[in-house]
């Protein structure tokens, strides 16, 4: 497929496979920056978009190929010596987690790319701002060192600043600069976390190393962990909208350019579950065990929080914003629940999330470029104006919460069985608030949807509003039929993502 | 008794004035007179204040003075020992008069010299 | 040890005495200088000179000591009161000092210190700033620019003094003014050092004269347009006190010269060694032809002016006086001194 | 050495000068005084390297040759310094230091 | 001794040229300068034995050889950006020539101050190397900004180097020599050694402009020439660091639990008052004079190691410094040169009218701010690193607070560059020839160094000469 025709093309070998996926999209920068207007510049990020989707598919594949001979936790793993004296390494590898994720990104950065189709002001530096943050995004997913993660870590969070300050609405400058300094702000809590790790990789004896896999294979002391445990936690944690730190989210997703927003909350709010799961609880277990509670009371604070929240607002995309708050701390949430099923929920409702939520904020920007308006007291009747657009919400509201047959449901329904699994007091009354949460879920989008699609047209210029292009159908489809597609057929899926829990349930559990 | 000599001679070169002035005091003969006063300025009251800013040329004489004066310090160690040392300190001391000399053509030819 | 001199027991008292002594040689020379001056001055312009007081007007200077002292000790309302009185202190003290590293013979020296030629240099240069701060404190504009005059020339003209003493000084290889002395037995430094030494010691000779602001380097104090000079608003004693210490420091430079290029106090070809004592009169000969020297200078050139006057010194003495110490360094190295 | 002086009052004398220098560094109001001031702290450390070498060391000469660069540097430092404040002088006819404080932060 | 040799010989060729080459034809005297100095860095790369001269006083090894280098990088850099400002505007007053012989001058200082092995070519090295400059601070002799700024300078160099000799006599009272090799054999932590070793400390914390000494920096940065702006931010301030460094590491080893915590404090109120006080900035060379007071307490993190870990960092870090200021500097210069205009505010949509600069400003205030994939973050990184290695995780933690907080500023330039609209925005411009080379080698080096990781290996394999 694509893949086999890139590696010909550039004479990679199979091993390169996961390479490809930091290369190609800066290949398609380094086109990018010889692009002269849009046309150009929108024809060449689609074009790498689509290859990256392709080599996402093919991944999917190749590792259910691969995992077939290979029983390694990590399969497709390179490893290159970067820094010699830190034992910093270049090292990938992907399990099926990553590949769900990085099928997840490709799908969103695609479609990302249709909804901007019209993109008129500095189309070249929006691409290349938006590549770039593929590029951090992708680069995350398949790191298997600390500090190369770390490092692509960063590059995915700073081009939101630009694209935020430059191609944002509102309070853009306020609102790029808050979510720029918190989530540095959690990358600088982040760093001493990592540094905490590695200075305490080698308990066994061994070498200092950022490398996951090998840190895995030792107990770091207790009183390390319990120190950096928390630390690495809110590090990730805050991009995954832990609650105190959540305040970046509404307002940087209300004020970002669609695709953005787009892109923001249906793959980079993914980093922090991910880095989460990956690194705070696979190598500080114990630690985990230890502020278990804490960030349990916190998640769930925040699934409710995001719930209420969505209710008050009225601005369309505060109200997804909140809602988005709320669903990634189910995320977290299920994470700290301490077991499989959970866990398997928390990977299921990641990427339902980051279909959904891409969804929403595509259909949410088209709706504000037709209307000129988010306030959804504004709107009304939209059923009759723009169909296409009014019945794709209902889909993405209804699979928002978690009615059957949709992402949403498998997610959620994995999540709560396996938090019911826990005994305890502590646990159930936290369980019982969060599944709450789905009530008021349904109410936030029901009112959303009467108020806004039902009705009568409020606005009569509204009466004229232009048709859906063919761009824009491309874009929402391609985020709808995997939003379907996983609540119909959820088991490949749950399959690859529980076989790759087992690692972690055999070292957290 | 030692560097105590110098000392001894500052107070001689103090007493000499101070004892002179008294003397003077005591014999010379005393009148009045506010005009007397008044600073010398070939007969007319003087214009203006006296204490104005100079003439800049003097201090760019000073600095140089410094300069050069300084290098005469570094030169008379050198020129103590440099029987012992012989070719070395001959070599090292082009060297350095060189580097000074250079100075000295460059605040020339950039007309630090002269007076205007 | 650095006095040398061992009049009685006591050390305080040695001292006081040692003190003493240098007063009197130093009133006595200073007034006995100003005398010369008159006289040469006479004889140049074919006069006779001071001849009313005492014998061939010898104590002509005495007279004007004593018309001085009892003058009224004034000042102008204006001045700086505390600079304008420290003035007279510096000129005066700094005079004496020099004075008193001076070997007038082997046993007359009141400190010999190891490092007496630059005891000297650095001494001599204190002068000057009496000279500034009395020109300054006076407030008086031709006392300023007097003392502004005289401090640019006395700085420039110490770069000449103190490199062509430097150029001696690699001869000697030691500043101990007594060992210089005793290294001119293998004959006089100017004979030694032969065509360098000469070279230094004309640039001496004229930056000296010029350091100590006499003709023609006295825009210091020019009549013509400044009054006095510096010392325009100082009266009695107090004036009495430059004037002093004028003719002390022309006779410091001269005594200098004579210590370092002509032998000091050794007598030509060793023919008085027998008598040590009569090491003083060679010393004094010396240092008094060199004083002649200087005021034939006074009494035959024109006075400069200001540019002129630095020209000579930044554009022609420095650089020659420079050359002249690798000349003399080139010659040392290799050998080329004459030793007797 | 000095008869019947010993090293600590000399080295309590140049600390004082110091200090002297650095406080009037820090409240003098005249360019000027700042540089004498600034002065004063070099002398205290030239004595003290004299002295330390005299007192305490006598067999090397380190810290005298020491004192004769720090004089040499010091008054490279002082030409430069009064070469740079008369510029100033000629902008603005004054070398005090509210004078120059046009820059705030 | 090579480096200083031929520097030497450059410096007078230069001066020679000045004093012999017609008033009208000086202007090619600027390019000679820089061809020189290319040669010379070029020079500089070759290889050269160790050794060690005058009885010790002056040493030299790979990794001095190293840093001269570095600094010989930044130097050409820094004059390649200022060779349009020297041609329009130095040259005409006759003045193009002694620009290039003050910053060598002090170039050959700092060669001098880091290779020394006693105190005294410390001390004289550590004079040359800023007389020089504070008169090229007050080079633009028609500004009173530029005298003021000299003046400031001056005063507080002379201050340091006397705070700092002081310290130096203290240690020689107890130690009895001034050659390094000496006093580490015999230096313990008395009170009298530790009241030196501070007042050095405090010396040279000047230099650096480190909290509490750097009330010169900003002012000085403001009025200086934006090339000697950038010379004392990057050149200055490293080659003390390193000296600063080395005298650590070794001569005042022995002190280390002392200087610990000393440096502890000192590098926490650096990184915060220089942050803090980098926020309200609005003029951009004191903006820069804010932010480099605040890199220079990062360094200090590497500094508070004391192991070969903490050479080989802070050598890495003030190489990625020095290409990250000057590309930030370059690009103040090349404004201010062409409409005098320095203030953030002014900066208002300058993409729009000049997207080159922007970016050269954007990659260089990444790497400032530290933020990969450019070299900036790795200098961080490693600094970083290294003081958790030595278990100071709440200092780490502190100084990764700051980094965000500077990150702030950063981005404020960054908004006005790329957010901003303006009315009328700088218009657009090119580039001379010069200025375009300087900030093209700064690019290069910020996007490679970080990421060419031989080179930190390499500096760690120099760093072994300490221990």
């Amino acid at each position: 497929m694509t893949f086999f025709v890139i590696s010909k093309v550039f004479r990679i070998k199979n091993m390169d496979i996961l390479s490809l996926f930091v290369t190609v999209p800066v290949l398609t920068i380094v086109a990018l920056v010889f692009t002269k207007g849009l046309k150009q510049a929108r024809i060449v990020s689609m074009v790498g978009s689509f290859i990256q989707l392709g080599m996402a598919i093919n991944l999917v594949f190749a590792y259910f190929k691969e995992r077939a001979i290979n029983d390694s936790i990590m399969v497709f793993a390179k490893d290159v010596v970067w820094f010699k004296h830190f034992n910093i390494h270049y090292a990938i590898g992907v399990d099926g987690i990553s590949v769900a994720l990085l099928l997840l990104s490709a799908i969103v950065v695609l479609a990302g790319v249709f909804i901007s189709w019209k993109m008129e002001n500095l189309p070249k530096e929006f691409f290349i701002s938006l590549l770039v943050l593929a590029t951090g995004v992708y680069g995350f997913f398949i790191s298997i060192d600390l500090f190369t993660m770390f490092v692509f870590y960063e590059i995915a969070v700073i081009p939101m600043y630009l694209l935020i300050g430059i191609w944002g609405t509102g309070p853009k400058e306020y609102s790029a600069m808050k979510l720029t300094l918190m989530l540095m702000g959690a990358s600088a809590v982040l760093l001493v976390g990592i540094l905490g790790i590695y200075f305490n990789s080698n308990a066994t004896g061994g070498a200092l190393t950022f490398n996951i896999l090998e840190i895995a294979q030792v107990n770091i002391p207790f009183e390390a962990q319990k120190l950096f445990f928390p630390l690495t936690f809110i590090g990730f944690g805050v991009l995954g909208a832990l609650f105190p730190f959540h305040s970046w989210s509404p307002d940087g997703h209300a004020s970002a350019p669609t695709a953005v927003s787009m892109l923001h909350a249906g793959v980079l709010m993914k980093l922090g579950g991910y880095g989460v799961f990956r690194v705070a609880m696979f190598l500080l277990p114990e630690g985990a065990m230890h502020w278990d509670w804490f960030f349990i009371i916190l998640s769930a604070t925040g699934v409710i929080y995001g719930a209420f929240g969505a209710i008050k607002q009225t601005d369309l995309k505060y109200i997804n914003a909140y809602s988005s708050v709320s669903h990634l701390g189910m995320v977290l949430f299920a994470l700290l629940m301490l077991n499989k099923t959970a866990w398997n929920g928390a990977i299921l409702q990641s990427l339902s999330h980051g279909f959904m939520t891409a969804l929403f904020f595509a259909l949410i920007g088209m709706i504000y470029g037709r209307t000129h308006t988010r306030d959804i007291t504004k709107l009304g009747g939209l059923l009759k104006v723009i169909p296409f657009i009014s019945v794709v919400y209902v889909i993405a509201g209804l699979a928002s919460l978690g009615l059957p047959g949709f992402s949403g449901f498998v997610a959620e329904m994995n999540i709560f069985v396996g938090a019911f699994q826990n005994e305890g007091l502590f646990y159930r009354v936290a369980t019982i608030i969060s599944v709450s949460a789905i009530v008021v879920t349904a109410v936030y989008i029901l009112r959303v949807v009467g108020i806004m699609l039902m009705g009568p047209v409020k606005n009569q210029e509204f009466l004229n509003l232009p048709k859906v292009t063919w761009y824009e159908r491309t874009g929402i489809l391609l985020l709808l039929i995997p939003i379907v597609a996983i609540g119909v057929a959820p088991l490949w899926l749950s399959d690859m993502i529980l076989a790759s829990l087992e690692p972690f349930i055999q070292r957290v559990l | 008794m030692g560097s105590e000599a110098i000392i001894v001679f500052l107070l001689a070169g103090i007493v000499l004035v101070a004892g002179a002035n008294f003397l003077s005091n005591l014999i010379s003969h005393k009148s009045d007179n506010p005009q007397k006063r008044e600073p010398y300025e070939s007969g007319m009251t003087t214009v203006g204040p006296t204490w104005v800013q100079f003439k800049v040329g003097y201090y760019l004489f000073a600095i140089l003075f410094l300069i050069f004066d300084i290098e005469v310090a570094f030169l008379i160690p050198w020129a103590v020992v440099f029987k012992e040392v012989g070719a070395v300190a001959f070599i090292e001391i082009l060297v350095f008069l060189v580097i000074l000399g250079l100075g000295l053509v460059y605040a020339w030819k950039k007309g630090a010299l002269k007076w205007e | 040890m650095i006095l040398s001199i061992n009049i009685v027991n006591n050390s305080i008292l040695n001292m006081l005495m040692i003190a003493l002594i240098y007063l009197g040689i130093f009133s006595v020379a200073g007034l006995f200088l100003v005398l010369l001056e008159r006289k040469v001055a006479a004889w140049f312009q074919l006069r006779i000179g001071p001849n009313r007081v005492g014998p061939w007007g010898l104590l002509q200077t005495m007279a004007d000591a004593l018309k001085l002292v009892s003058k009224e000790l004034t000042g102008t309302v204006k001045a700086d009161k505390f600079l304008y009185n420290l003035a007279p202190y510096f000129v005066i003290i700094s005079a004496l000092m020099a004075l008193a590293v001076l070997p007038f013979t082997q046993d007359f020296q009141a400190f010999d210190i190891n490092i007496g030629l630059f005891f000297l240099i650095a001494i001599s240069s204190i002068g000057v700033i009496g000279i500034l701060l009395g020109g300054w404190a006076s407030n008086n504009k031709f006392a300023l620019i007097g003392a502004m005059r005289s401090g640019v020339q006395t700085i420039s003209y110490e770069l000449s003094v103190s490199l062509s003493l430097v150029t001696m000084v690699l001869l000697t290889g030691t500043l101990q003014l007594s060992e210089i002395v005793e290294v001119q037995k293998n004959g006089w430094l100017i004979v030694q050092g032969h065509i360098p030494a000469v070279i230094a010691f004309m640039i001496y000779m004229i930056a000296g004269t010029a350091e100590t602001n006499r003709a023609p380097f006295d825009m210091v104090e020019a009549e013509s347009e400044l009054g006095a000079g510096f010392h325009t608003e100082y009266s009695g004693m107090k004036f009495a006190y430059f004037f002093l210490a004028e003719f002390i420091n022309m006779f410091i430079i001269a005594a200098i010269a004579a210590t370092v290029f002509f032998g000091g106090w050794l007598s030509p070809f060793g023919i008085t060694d027998s008598i040590p004592w009569l090491g003083v009169f060679w010393f004094l000969a010396k240092t008094f032809v060199l004083v002649f020297l200087m005021m034939w200078f006074r009494w035959t050139f024109p006075r400069l002016r200001v540019d002129q006057l630095l020209t000579l010194e930044w554009k022609y003495l420095l650089p020659l006086n420079l050359l002249n110490l690798v000349l003399m360094a080139f010659m040392v190295w290799l050998g080329f001194t004459i030793q007797l | 050495m000095i008869a019947g002086i010993s090293i600590y009052e000399i080295l309590t004398v140049t600390s004082i000068l110091f200090f002297i220098g650095v406080y009037g560094f820090l409240t003098r109001k005249n360019l000027i005084s700042i540089l004498m001031s600034v002065e004063l702290i070099l002398n205290a450390s030239v004595i003290n390297f004299v002295v330390i070498n005299k007192y305490l060391y006598p067999d090397m000469l380190q810290g005298v040759i020491f004192s004769i660069f720090i004089i040499a540097v010091a008054a490279a430092e002082t030409a430069l310094a009064v070469a740079i404040i008369i510029n100033l002088y000629r902008q603005i006819a004054s070398v005090e230091v509210k004078d120059t404080e046009i820059m705030k932060y | 001794m090579r480096y200083e040799i031929l520097l030497l010989v450059i410096t007078l060729l230069l001066l020679v040229g000045e004093i012999f080459i017609h008033k009208n034809k000086k202007e090619s005297l600027v390019h000679l300068a820089i061809f020189l100095f290319a040669i010379h860095t070029a020079v500089g790369f070759l290889k050269l034995e160790e050794s060690s001269l005058f009885g010790g006083s002056f040493q030299s090894n790979n990794l001095i050889h190293f840093f001269k280098n570095i600094l010989n990088v930044g130097v050409l850099i820094i004059l390649l950006q200022s060779a349009d400002w020297i041609q329009e505007k130095i040259v005409s007053q006759n003045r193009g020539t002694e620009f290039f012989i003050l910053l060598f001058s002090s170039l050959i200082g700092m060669y001098f101050m880091i290779s020394s092995g006693d105190f005294l070519i410390f001390y004289i090295g550590l004079e040359l190397s800023t007389l020089p400059v504070a008169a090229l601070a007050a080079f633009e002799v028609s500004k009173r900004i530029s005298s003021e700024a000299g003046i400031k300078l001056i005063l507080s160099a002379a201050l340091a180097s006397g705070v700092s000799l002081f310290g130096i006599s203290l240690v020689y009272a107890t130690s009895g020599s001034i050659f390094f090799n000496e006093i580490i054999t015999v230096i313990t932590a008395n009170s009298l050694t530790v009241l030196g070793f501070v007042l050095f400390f405090a010396g040279l914390a000047f230099k650096i402009s480190l909290v509490p000494f750097h009330f010169w920096t900003a002012d000085v940065y403001e009025g200086a020439p934006i090339g000697v702006t950038s010379y004392l931010s990057v050149i200055s301030k490293g080659a003390a660091v390193f000296i600063l460094m080395i005298l650590m590491f070794s001569v005042f080893k022995p002190l280390m639990h002392v200087w610990e915590h000393m440096i502890y404090v000192v590098a926490l109120a650096t990184m915060f008052i220089g942050n803090l006080f980098a926020l309200r900035q609005k003029n951009m060379k004191r903006f820069l004079a804010f932010s480099s007071i605040a890199q220079a307490g990062f360094i200090l993190l590497g500094l508070i190691t004391g192991t070969q870990l903490g050479i080989a960092t802070i050598v890495y870090f003030v190489l990625i410094y020095i290409f990250s200021n000057l590309a930030a500097f370059g690009v103040v210069q090349a404004i201010s040169l062409k409409t005098g205009k320095e203030n953030m505010d002014d900066y208002n949509g300058l993409y729009q009218t000049n997207p080159n600069l922007s970016l050269v400003m954007l990659l260089a205030l990444f790497s400032l701010a530290g933020i990969p994939p450019v070299a900036g973050f790795f200098g961080k990184f490693f600094l970083f690193t290294a003081a958790a290695s030595k278990g100071y995780y709440l200092l780490v933690f502190l100084a990764v607070v700051n980094v965000t907080i500077s990150l702030y500023y950063y981005l404020l330039v960054i908004r006005a560059m790329f957010i901003r609209k303006n009315e009328n925005p700088i218009p657009f411009f090119k580039n001379k020839l010069y200025m375009r080379l300087g900030l093209l080698i700064t690019v290069v080096g910020i996007l490679v160094l970080g990421l060419y990781s031989p080179l930190y290996d390499y500096i760690y394999e120099l760093s072994s000469v300490l221990n």
